[in-house]
């Protein structure tokens, strides 16, 4: 199209009381009416209603617009609802240019003037931008209706479940022998106190047994390479050392297997278990597994065998190697999970030197039915405890660990307090910084422990000691004594107890950002995965067809999580139902003859999205891959690489309006 | 007084502000090995400061008990630099001539602070004795043991000094410039 | 490497300080020559009154050590030690006050020029002295009976962080284990003495030196070790207010010494307030 | 291993031989080497495969048209099964390990052959002191005069030393009329010196000596440079005034060894401004200089391969306003460098700092 050709449509909007006061609208479209090729100008109370969005079809077809521009809020809220009344115009929805004076002019300026002023700017660099805007087409691809979610924990656990039931494909990927994850730890749920087995073990054995769910236990992710509809994954299903379809789950193996001392990672080290083993009684599967690093035969070579001769179905393989499976899936939930806080750091806390010092999912264990202790609350020693400390905030809203609050200890060491009380009788002090109870029936649950004698002392523990101020007292003999300020009372407190439980706060799993960096997906700086916003788009992410649920993306309590996961199903399932989806129109093209050949952006795309032609010395985009991000364009030493819609020209006429 | 002005003063110190980000949780004055002797534990302190109550922060006698021993500032999970901020708040006191009402750490300090800006050392004989004119009852408490530090040759009765005292008259100056607390 | 030694005011009347630190000194051939006319660092003391003033004072000690062409300042008194740093990690901050500093100095014809590293003498002695001197030096067995307690006090290990752990280091747990002495682990290493409370506190201060040797007793230690003239002072002499049996409080350098099979008499020992009786007797 | 190559007639009579033999022995098919042409007394990058040829090559003369990195890129550009012997100096292989690293050539067929170098002269000044007296080849390295008339990149060059090469040709310590020293820096090269014969020598003593004493000369030097640099481009006003005379004349573009793109973006319609705008900017600002991108062109410079900068000082030569644009390369240059602790051309798999990603940075 030639330049004298090109007729602008600018739109102001009033945006009802957003805009207009702080923005002499009329003067801006009076001002927008003065500038080189451009057609019409108007402005309007709300231009993304129907009859605003009227008036842009109404005077393309009228006045032979051919680019629009509309000054209203930001993009993100309402691009789409422009470039469709633009493509329903009869134009091409990329010769559309929006202005954000509302958010980065009425919102941000006190004063009239200047608010208008810069409107005025912004106006102007969208009006020159919009002269050099490209027609732009999407295609459509067709999508793989399967869905693989990464981590066996509830959330994973109930994507599974939701988007199976909707009758896709589901492939679910767990790391350790049995999917569970944290949640099969526990004992009692806050705050109704219900069994968390109870739970549990029907969504366990319904995901072991659901006709649309491919379950890969003791695997790992590997790799994943592609795009939202076609992603393919690479699977590393490590050896269980056990032939699954044989084993009959009879436990005779672990009777029989020589080497019982190894400390159980399942009840935090409270317990052993011996070299094949299966974590917990209702593990799903009921195959256990050989452990190669403590088995006689796999790790010492020594002659042992006992499994085998004992086991009748056969099932026992020393031989077996780790195998890839290599699987397409339409989209991804990552549900990899969170890991408690080490409190080891705080060293004031004598996690480590002092046997009597728990961790909150060492104390979920010492009180499980199943775990070392079949649920008996006890010491070391094998006594009750009288008198327990529960200490908030280990590792949480400690800007030297984590900064923020792991939402689910405060109710979580209330239901600690209430089953200390119950079941041993013990006298029990909780050290709160505030106590954050927001959820249904959370407080109610607060002022039931409070009501049963619970002592909530407002102060953070200062520290832990074995130091007692009257040693000779035989009471207190081999107690540890906690040290905080009442801060209600601004009493300097020294407390004996016998036991001290730390509510350690959440952190990401481990190797989660090894599956982000994997998958593209971004973290924040503590390392939870970044939804793609956090109020329109809370189970997304920039990767299109990646969703997340649970603890990944930030610390979360049961119900919510339960509740994401079933969202994020839902979100992937949302995707995948029409079968096809639409590719990015803005992403970057290298153009062959300014190539030199460096490859330059072949290390910076992190979609692996460029290609470097062998042949033509040059590199190239596979445009399904490309994301549009404009790592290979900022890289790129002799501008070959631009991003379409975000070109050199385009963007510097953008910033010429603006600067001279 | 102006409990403002003091107030801006105190925020606008290095550090100073670092109090608004206090959360109020304790852990300083439960770190602390003299805070039951304090008028306000450390954590009121920050708490009245914000309130603007300087007077009330000035006078008491919580920043002279202070043994800076930096445990609450390692401990601090806001990162707040309790102890320096506790030098801000001595030196404040100083500056504004308020005797806080146990008023024995500013003696021994401002005794210590003359010998040294006379002497550029100290002696810790004279130190006791200058200081016990003032507090004769510490004095005769530590009698008996200065009778048991010279049995083993270990007090040191003539006054330490560098070489020419005179060269270092510029504390002096130094002292006198006192401004702004920093 | 040239060691400016700064031996700070209290250093001379320290029970054996000086004595075990020179036989150390001897024996190990460390080269710890006096910075010429040191002054005092101002301790916690001039930093509450005057911060000025605290800084020129650092700025004059930090001048004279590199006017004199030392590499490093070496202190033995935790005092001394985060004086001097504290003062460091300010001019580092706001390099303005070195110019400030130096119009104070410009008087004496002194200038800073460069802020010097500032180490403890159990540092030196920890990381920088060979295996094999050690091994040379070392001839005796170590005296079987000593249960030492290692007592770092506060201002070491805080708020620096950079010799461990600020609550419960190991570097001289690990440096007299080394040696053949037997150390015990105990909860107390870094609590606080009262420090220059105690002249006119010593009521309120006589619950702390009672924490830190009732938990050494109870942990079965019968001597402890302390780096600091402050700290050996206030458990030393505050010992007298305490109704339990003395527990002999050494400097770590006389403990040292004796693992070395210097003789107690050239280490000071007999200054020390509560006196180890045992030792001395095997010894002589 | 270290040997000695004598001849009466000088280190480049040596030089010649040993470049005759690798052809007449068929150890490399060509060789890449600076040589005078029948046309001028400027010795060109020239490849030989012809043993008679080699009586031209004259690689020791204290001059360099231009960086031959870029030359012997082009030769190197795919790996033809030939091999191929280059003779050059530091920067020029400093340059072309760059080039490796930004894929524009590869190595494999590549014997390097480096020279110790004292230095280049400018282009005008070496023909005209070759008029003057013949056989500058030698006396460059014995008349302290002749060694004063370095350009001026050379005089703060500490890398006078070549690195990652198969053999390396001497000069430090030895009497060029006599012959020139010759070191095997990797398997290739003490195969090639051990096939023809050469023992195994103590290098001269006075070697060590030497290179340090210039190390620490064109360091003091190097240092006065930057400090002075640093001053004239404190601010954008100052970088102004000092590119002032800029007619972006793109010759030293041309002329570096690292700036390796096909079509340089100022070439591209990036920066062909309609004259709409320009005569907008001008009624804006009441007057505008043109061309207009001068600053930007530089700064662009700077940032693209300010890392990658070998101060093999050509664009200072090249420039017809005079414009000392290596000086604030190299001072810019050793900065960037410093930041990343990166050296261009030091190792071939060292990474380009601006194509690793440290977590902790993020």
């Amino acid at each position: 199209m030639k330049r004298d050709q090109i007729n602008i449509g600018v739109y102001i909007c009033h945006c009802g009381m957003n805009i207009s006061p702080k923005v002499d609208v009329e003067a801006v479209a009076e001002f927008a009416e003065g500038l080189a090729h451009v057609r019409i100008a108007r402005d309007y109370k709300f231009m993304c209603s129907s009859p605003g969005q009227e008036f842009i079809i109404d005077d393309i077809r009228q006045y032979g617009l051919n680019r629009i521009v509309v000054a209203s809020c930001s993009p993100r809220m309402h691009e789409a609802t422009f470039r469709n009344a633009c493509e329903t115009a009869g134009i091409n929805r990329h010769y559309f240019q929006m202005a954000n004076i509302r958010e980065q002019a009425a919102w941000v300026t006190l004063d009239t003037k200047e608010a208008t002023a810069k409107a005025m700017d912004l106006v102007a660099a969208a009006v020159a931008r919009v002269t050099y805007h490209r027609p732009l087409e999407s295609r459509e691809v067709k999508v793989n209706k399967s869905i693989l979610v990464i981590g066996g924990g509830i959330a994973g656990m109930q994507a599974a479940i939701s988007s199976g039931n909707a009758g896709y494909q589901v492939y679910l990927i767990e790391r350790e022998p049995s999917i569970g994850g944290h949640m099969a730890k526990f004992d009692k749920t806050f705050p109704t106190l219900d069994c968390a087995a109870c739970i549990m073990t029907p969504k366990m054995v319904e995901v072991g047994q659901h006709e649309s769910i491919r379950l890969f236990t003791y695997s790992e992710v590997v790799s994943v390479e592609g795009f939202v509809g076609n992603y393919s994954v690479r699977i590393l299903k490590k050896p269980r050392f056990i032939d699954e379809s044989k084993c009959n789950g009879c436990g005779i193996c672990m009777e029989k297997c020589p080497i019982k001392k190894i400390p159980s990672e399942f009840n935090e080290n409270l317990s052993f278990r011996t070299a094949i083993y299966s974590p917990f009684p209702q593990a799903v599967p009921n195959t256990p597994v050989i452990d190669p690093d403590h088995c006689r035969i796999l790790a010492e070579n020594k002659p042992c065998g006992a499994c085998e001769k004992f086991c009748e179905a056969g099932a026992i393989d020393f031989n077996q190697q780790p195998e890839h499976m290599d699987i397409t899936v339409g989209s991804i939930i990552i549900a990899t999970g969170f890991k408690a806080f080490d409190p080891e750091p705080l060293v004031q806390y004598g996690y480590g030197i002092y046997p009597e010092v728990y961790t909150s999912l060492e104390f979920e264990r010492l009180n499980n039915a199943t775990g070392p202790t079949g649920g008996s609350i006890l010491m070391k020693g094998g006594d009750f405890p009288k008198r327990v400390a529960i200490i908030h905030c280990v590792g949480s809203r400690d800007a030297q660990y984590r900064e923020y609050c792991s939402r689910v200890c405060c109710m979580y060491s209330m239901k600690f307090a209430h089953l200390v009380r119950e079941k041993t009788g013990a006298e029990v002090w909780e050290f709160y910084i505030d106590v954050r109870s927001p959820g249904k029936l959370y407080e109610e649950f607060y002022n039931r422990v409070q009501k049963e004698g619970v002592h909530m002392i407002r102060g953070r523990v200062a520290e832990v000691t074995d130091i007692l101020d009257d040693p000779e007292n035989s009471e207190d003999k081999g107690r540890l004594t906690v040290v905080a300020e009442n801060t209600l009372t601004r009493r300097m407190l020294r407390i004996p107890v016998d036991m001290v439980i730390l509510s350690v706060g959440l952190e990401p799993a481990e190797g989660a950002g090894d599956v982000g960096r994997m998958i593209g997906v971004s973290s924040d700086g503590n390392g939870w995965f970044t939804e793609l916003h956090a109020k329109l788009a809370p189970v997304s992410t920039v990767i299109k067809g990646v969703f997340l649920a649970g603890c990944c993306q930030g610390p979360k309590d049961i119900p919510d999580t339960v509740a994401q996961a079933m969202g994020a199903s839902g979100e992937a399932v949302a995707l995948l139902s029409k079968g096809t989806v639409m590719t990015r129109a803005e992403i970057s093209f290298i153009d062959p003859d300014l190539c030199a050949g460096c490859q330059t952006c072949v290390e910076v795309c992190v979609y692996n999205a460029i290609d470097f032609d062998e042949g033509r010395g040059i590199a190239t985009v596979n445009e399904l891959l490309c994301q549009g991000c404009g790592s290979c364009a900022v890289a790129c030493p002799s501008s070959a690489a631009s991003i379409k819609h975000f070109t050199n020209r385009q963007v510097m006429e953008e910033l010429e309006a603006i600067l001279i | 007084m102006d409990d403002r002005r003091l107030q801006l003063k105190f925020y606008e110190t290095h550090d100073g502000k670092d109090v608004l980000k206090c959360i109020q949780c304790g852990t300083c004055s439960g770190s602390c090995p003299l805070s039951d002797k304090m008028d306000y534990a450390p954590r009121e302190l920050f708490a009245l400061i914000r309130d603007g109550e300087m007077e009330a922060v000035l006078r008491s006698n919580t920043q002279w008990y202070c043994v800076s021993c930096y445990q609450c500032m390692v401990r601090c999970p806001q990162e707040i630099p309790v102890t320096d901020l506790m030098y801000i708040l001595k030196q404040m006191a100083i500056e504004q001539g308020i005797s806080p009402k146990t008023a024995k750490m500013p003696d021994l300090y401002m005794t210590f602070y003359r010998e040294v800006l006379k002497k550029g050392r100290l002696t810790e004989a004279m130190l006791m004795i200058r200081y016990g004119m003032k507090h004769p009852t510490d004095t005769l408490s530590n009698a008996f043991l200065a009778v048991k530090l010279l049995k083993r040759r270990r007090l040191e009765i003539i006054p330490q000094s560098i070489k020419e005292p005179k060269r270092i008259s510029y504390l002096k100056s130094a002292d006198s410039e006192r401004t702004e607390t920093k | 490497m040239r060691y400016g030694f700064f031996p700070g005011c209290a250093y001379k009347t320290a029970a054996g300080y000086r004595e075990s630190v020179e036989a150390l000194n001897r024996a190990l051939a460390i080269q710890l020559v006096e910075i010429p006319d040191w002054n005092c660092c101002g301790a916690t003391a001039v930093f509450s009154i005057n911060s000025s003033v605290a800084l020129v004072l650092s700025g004059r000690l930090l001048a004279l050590a590199d006017l004199h062409g030392f590499d490093e300042i070496i202190t033995v008194c935790n005092a001394c030690y985060t004086t001097l740093r504290k003062a460091i990690h300010m001019m580092e901050h706001h390099p303005e006050l070195i110019t400030e500093i130096n119009k104070h100095l410009k008087t004496e014809t002194l200038q800073l020029k460069r802020l010097l590293p500032v180490r403890h003498y159990l540092d030196v002695l920890a990381n920088d002295i060979p295996e094999m001197r050690w091994r040379k030096v070392k001839q005796s067995k170590s005296d079987s009976d000593l249960r030492v307690a290692a007592y770092y006090g506060c201002q070491l290990t805080r708020p620096w962080k950079d010799q461990g752990q600020p609550e419960r280091p190991d570097v001289l747990e690990q440096f007299l284990e080394r040696l053949g002495v037997t150390v015990i682990e105990h909860s107390a290493k870094t609590l606080c003495c009262g420090a220059s409370h105690m002249i006119p506190y010593a009521k309120d201060c006589a619950p702390l030196v009672s924490r830190i040797i009732r938990e050494v007793r109870k942990k079965n230690g019968n001597i402890i070790a302390t780096i600091c003239p402050m700290c050996q002072f206030n458990l030393d002499a505050g010992q007298g207010r305490l109704n339990i049996p003395g527990t002999p409080i050494a400097f770590f350098t006389q403990i040292v010494g004796l693992a070395l099979g210097i003789d107690s008499k050239d280490l000071g020992i007999d200054k020390l307030l509560v006196p180890m009786y045992k030792i001395s007797d095997n010894k002589e | 291993m270290y040997s000695v190559l004598k001849s009466e007639k000088g280190g480049v009579f040596a030089v010649r031989s040993l470049l005759k033999r690798l052809l007449t022995e068929n150890m490399v098919d060509a060789v890449f080497v600076a040589a005078k042409t029948p046309y001028s007394d400027l010795p060109m990058p020239t490849l030989i495969s012809s043993p008679e040829n080699i009586e031209t090559a004259d690689p020791l003369a204290p001059v360099a048209p231009f960086n031959a990195s870029r030359q012997a890129s082009i030769l190197l550009r795919s790996d033809t099964g030939k091999r191929l012997a280059l003779v050059l100096r530091p920067c020029e292989i400093r340059a072309l390990i760059e080039l490796v690293k930004l894929k524009q050539c590869v190595l494999d067929p590549a014997i390097l052959i480096g020279i110790e170098c004292k230095g280049r002269m400018e282009n005008a000044l070496f023909l005209e002191q070759e008029k003057q007296r013949s056989g500058i080849s030698i006396s460059f390295y014995q008349d302290d005069n002749l060694k004063e008339m370095i350009c001026s990149a050379c005089n703060v060059c500490d890398h006078f030393q070549p690195v990652g090469t198969d053999l390396t040709l001497s000069v430090f310590g030895v009497q060029i009329s006599t012959g020139i020293g010759v070191e095997a820096e990797s398997e290739t090269g003490t195969d090639i010196l051990k096939k023809m014969g050469y023992s195994d020598v103590q290098p001269p003593a006075e070697r060590e000596a030497e290179l340090r004493d210039l190390q620490q000369q064109r360091l003091e030097a190097k240092s006065v440079l930057m400090e002075k640099t640093a001053e004239d481009i404190k601010d954008i006003k100052r970088f102004e005034t000092l590119i002032a005379n800029c007619l972006n004349c793109s010759n030293c573009r041309v002329a570096c060894p690292v700036c390796y793109c096909k079509e340089c973006v100022f070439v591209t319609d990036v920066f062909a401004h309609e004259p709409e705008l320009l005569i907008r900017r001008a009624v804006k600002r009441g007057m505008i200089k043109m061309p207009t991108e001068t600053t930007m062109f530089h700064l662009t410079r700077l940032a693209h391969i300010g890392h990658a900068c070998v101060a093999c000082g050509h664009c200072t030569s090249v420039c017809p306003s005079g414009i000392p644009v290596a000086d604030f390369f190299i001072t810019v240059g050793s900065k960037v460098q410093d930041l990343f602790d990166y050296e261009p051309g030091r190792d071939i798999n060292e990474p380009i700092p601006y194509l690793v990603f440290e977590e902790e940075n993020q």
